[in-house]
């Protein structure tokens, strides 16, 4: 590579190679600020509960057995 | 106690026989559409023809996965099944009776579409409805068998029959391209012997894997 | 060399996403009849089908005559009846045929007169012949239970089976797991009330 | 014994797991932009043209083109493998990494085959030709849908979680026999393949190394983040997430203020 020139145009396949890069790019950018806003609203979502409802919160409680043996008949 | 599941199999499909019938009908109607679409000459035809018969007996296949798998989900005999005979003894008979009912009288009318796709043009003596016959008769039941991991793992998700096309359909693609080659090397008078063992293997593996896998699948859907 | 009945430790259970039970014990010992209550999505049914190996504990053991029933000598499942809401016949069959695939299954030889004694005794007798779709709701039921006479097995794990129930047949059924108890079964249901006519030996209630 | 598999289970710990990678990712992320920068001045700037075959500049497309292939192939295996580890043992952070991987991995493929595409137009005069590769890459791409398809279809998560991963394993059996029916179905009908020209020149080789390191990088930072998100959907009403999500609110406070 030489020049600017040749690095932008790249022979003449420049849209080309530049397209494949910027796609790629584009994606794994995409995926990148995707997740991070999942992340984001994920904790803001789990915030508002425990602001909004304390008590909303690990409300379902796991149950017992109580066992309660009769009298054994005859 | 495999014969008690596959003989009830039978019983209900015999009750139910229409069930049966449309697949099979589904079958012919697909591949009588393409002189239709593409053209009616003869060697346009037979040049398609193994592709066509075989995507067709793909799709029938897969078609009829449904009507084998869903009642029984639904009206709770699958889990009584699975805890009395095991997963993978259930996942057998279920695959066993698909195939008799559908990929069985597939491989059987067969012939009907060689010839309405035209596979005899030019030969006054062939085999390649024989050979068309024995490619199904060993793609078949792969078929079958990967159908059936597919249509277990679907059972319980709230999605309509689409959903097991997508999980099965990619599944499906060695199958067709030694299937079809089969049948094309035939009518190019070459050597299909190649072929015909390559399906004959992969039939092995899934016979290894798939009645396991279903089962598996099955007793997650159930849990 | 009797049998040590079915009994389960630690078990935790848990159903989308949240915990229904947890830490449980229980013991379930042959001639006994237990009763197990709870408010609707307690977990009954979830503790049942657990029980009955069809849903996965998330932790615990169940151990069915001193072996964990998912060990491959145990013969839990051929033990096992297990009655679930839904009734598990095929619509296209009769009652007859329906019933006999469960019979063969179980690898009973000649499973007639015990269908036509279970299906005469409940009054479905004559109709042995009828497609199930054709029975009403009713029918349909005693047809499901059948199956507690023509199956051999030493475990019920039953299902609400008292429900919708008139009279006479849940007088029956009464009796058939009282008999069952007697000769050694171990019996496990659920219901709304308390049935009358069934003398319990063991409540096990989900609670808080 | 037991200390030697003490990180299995730390791995199996999900709030474990959650507090250590917010430490690796920023590592990860900067190693992965330096590896990516020397990948990317080489590949677009300082490597040669290839003029033997005359592909010239369109050479430099394989150095994104590969990597997104091999890291396609590579997520499914991983996948599965996390698939079979969360069948076998039952570890729930292993359901979760599979999931997490799918829509990177399918984002690979993707990839893979646009970049494959685009090389193909100069190359071969199409967008697009059923060559092995292309091909295989395309049924992979299904693969990874169907995955994704099924898992979004339950509504149970724990259902969800098995029934996707025993078709993650069968899908994996099939990956190589799909491979080679198609690169034998492909020699049938004589098609051409864009990698497939003899060995590479080693002035290729090095940027294409550097590029695939970067990519394996920049792959297992995605699918750590990913699996942040899924451990946290997955562990909502458990007491360290609440406590975590609390202890965020102040800084954000303060940025704001």
């Amino acid at each position: 590579m030489n020049s600017f020139h040749e690095f932008i145009f790249m022979g003449k396949h420049g849209a080309y190679v530049w397209s494949s890069y910027i796609v790629t790019f584009l994606v794994l950018l995409g995926l990148f600020y995707w997740f991070r806003y999942l992340l984001k609203s994920l904790r803001s979502q789990v915030k508002s509960e425990l602001n909004s409802d304390d008590s909303g919160r690990g409300q379902v409680k796991a149950r017992k057995l109580k066992v309660d043996k009769a009298e054994s008949r005859d | 106690m495999f014969s008690a599941l596959l003989k009830r199999e039978l019983m209900v499909a015999r009750r139910n026989w229409i069930g049966i019938v449309i697949p099979l009908f589904f079958f012919i109607m697909v591949v009588s559409l393409f002189p239709f679409g593409v053209s009616p000459e003869a060697p346009v035809l037979q040049k398609i023809a193994p592709g066509i018969i075989w995507v067709a007996a793909l799709l029938s296949t897969l078609l009829s996965l449904e009507q084998f798998y869903r009642s029984d989900y639904q009206d709770g005999s699958l889990e009584q099944t699975l805890l009395i005979a095991g997963p993978t003894q259930v996942a057998s008979a279920k695959i066993l009776a698909h195939w008799l009912l559908t990929g069985l009288p597939l491989v059987i009318i067969s012939p009907l579409l060689g010839i309405l796709m035209q596979i005899n043009h030019g030969f006054v003596e062939s085999n390649h409805t024989w050979v068309l016959m024995l490619s199904l008769l060993l793609g078949t039941p792969t078929l079958c068998l990967i159908g059936a991991i597919g249509m277990s793992l679907a059972l319980a998700a709230n999605r309509n029959g689409m959903l097991v096309a997508i999980l099965v359909l990619p599944l499906y693609v060695p199958i067709l391209i030694f299937g079809t080659s089969t049948v094309t090397a035939s009518l190019e008078n070459f050597s299909y012997n190649g072929q015909l063992a390559i399906l004959a293997a992969l039939l092995m593996i899934a016979l290894v894997v798939s009645p396991f896998a279903a089962g598996r699948a099955l007793k997650i859907s159930v849990s | 060399m009797t049998n040590k009945g079915l009994s389960a430790s630690d078990l935790t259970i848990s159903r989308a996403e949240h915990v229904l039970l947890e830490g449980a014990e229980l013991e379930l010992a042959p001639s006994t009849i237990t009763y197990l209550y709870g408010e609707n999505g307690a977990g009954k049914t979830s503790l049942m089908r657990c029980l009955s190996g069809l849903l996965q504990a998330d932790s615990g053991k169940i151990h069915w005559n001193g072996q964990p029933i998912t060990n491959l000598d145990s013969n839990y499942f051929q033990d096992l009846i297990f009655l679930a809401h839904a009734l598990s016949m095929k619509a296209e069959l009769t009652i007859f045929e329906n019933l006999s695939f469960y019979a063969r299954l179980r690898g009973v030889k000649d499973p007639k007169p015990l269908i036509d004694s279970a299906t005469h005794d409940l009054g479905i007798g004559q109709l042995q012949g009828r497609r199930f779709a054709e029975l009403s709701a009713g029918q349909q039921h005693k047809v499901a239970l059948c199956r507690l006479v023509i199956e051999p097995a030493k475990i019920w794990i039953l299902d609400e089976p008292f429900v919708n129930l008139d009279k006479g047949t849940r007088h029956w059924l009464a009796e058939l797991i009282q008999q069952f108890a007697k000769q050694g079964g171990v019996v496990l249901f659920t219901s709304h009330h308390e049935i009358e006519e069934l003398a319990i030996d063991q409540r096990i209630g989900i609670e808080h | 014994m037991a200390s030697r598999w003490r990180w299995f289970h730390q791995l199996g710990s999900p709030k474990w797991f959650f507090e250590k990678s917010s430490k690796w990712l920023p590592w990860i992320w900067a190693s992965t932009l330096i590896l990516l920068a020397i990948g990317l001045y080489y590949s677009l700037w300082a490597s040669p043209i290839e003029a033997r075959q005359g592909q010239g500049h369109t050479v430099r497309i394989m150095y994104i083109h590969v990597p997104a292939a091999a890291l396609s192939m590579v997520g499914y295996v991983v996948m599965a493998i996390a698939s079979i580890i969360g069948l076998v043992w039952k570890m729930k952070m292993a359901f979760a990494a599979s999931r997490a991987i799918a829509p990177i991995g399918a984002a690979m493929t993707f990839i893979a085959l646009f970049t494959g595409a685009v090389w193909g137009k100069p190359t071969w005069g199409t967008w697009w030709e059923w060559d092995a590769r292309l091909t295989s890459e395309l049924l992979l791409l299904f693969l990874y849908l169907g995955f994704i398809a099924l898992h979004s279809s339950f509504a149970e998560r724990a259902k969800a979680d098995k029934a996707a991963s025993v078709l993650a394993i069968v899908g994996v059996i099939n990956v190589p026999i799909i491979y080679f029916s198609v690169k034998w179905w492909n020699t049938l009908h004589q098609g051409y393949s864009v990698t497939q020209k003899g060995a590479l020149a080693p002035e290729f080789q090095v940027p294409l190394f550097i590029m695939i390191g970067a990519f394996y990088l920049l792959f297992i930072g995605l699918v750590i983040m990913r699996l942040r998100v899924e451990v946290l959907i997955r562990e909502q009403k458990s007491r360290w997430v609440s406590d975590w999500a609390a202890s965020h609110e102040p800084k954000q406070m303060q940025k704001r203020g």
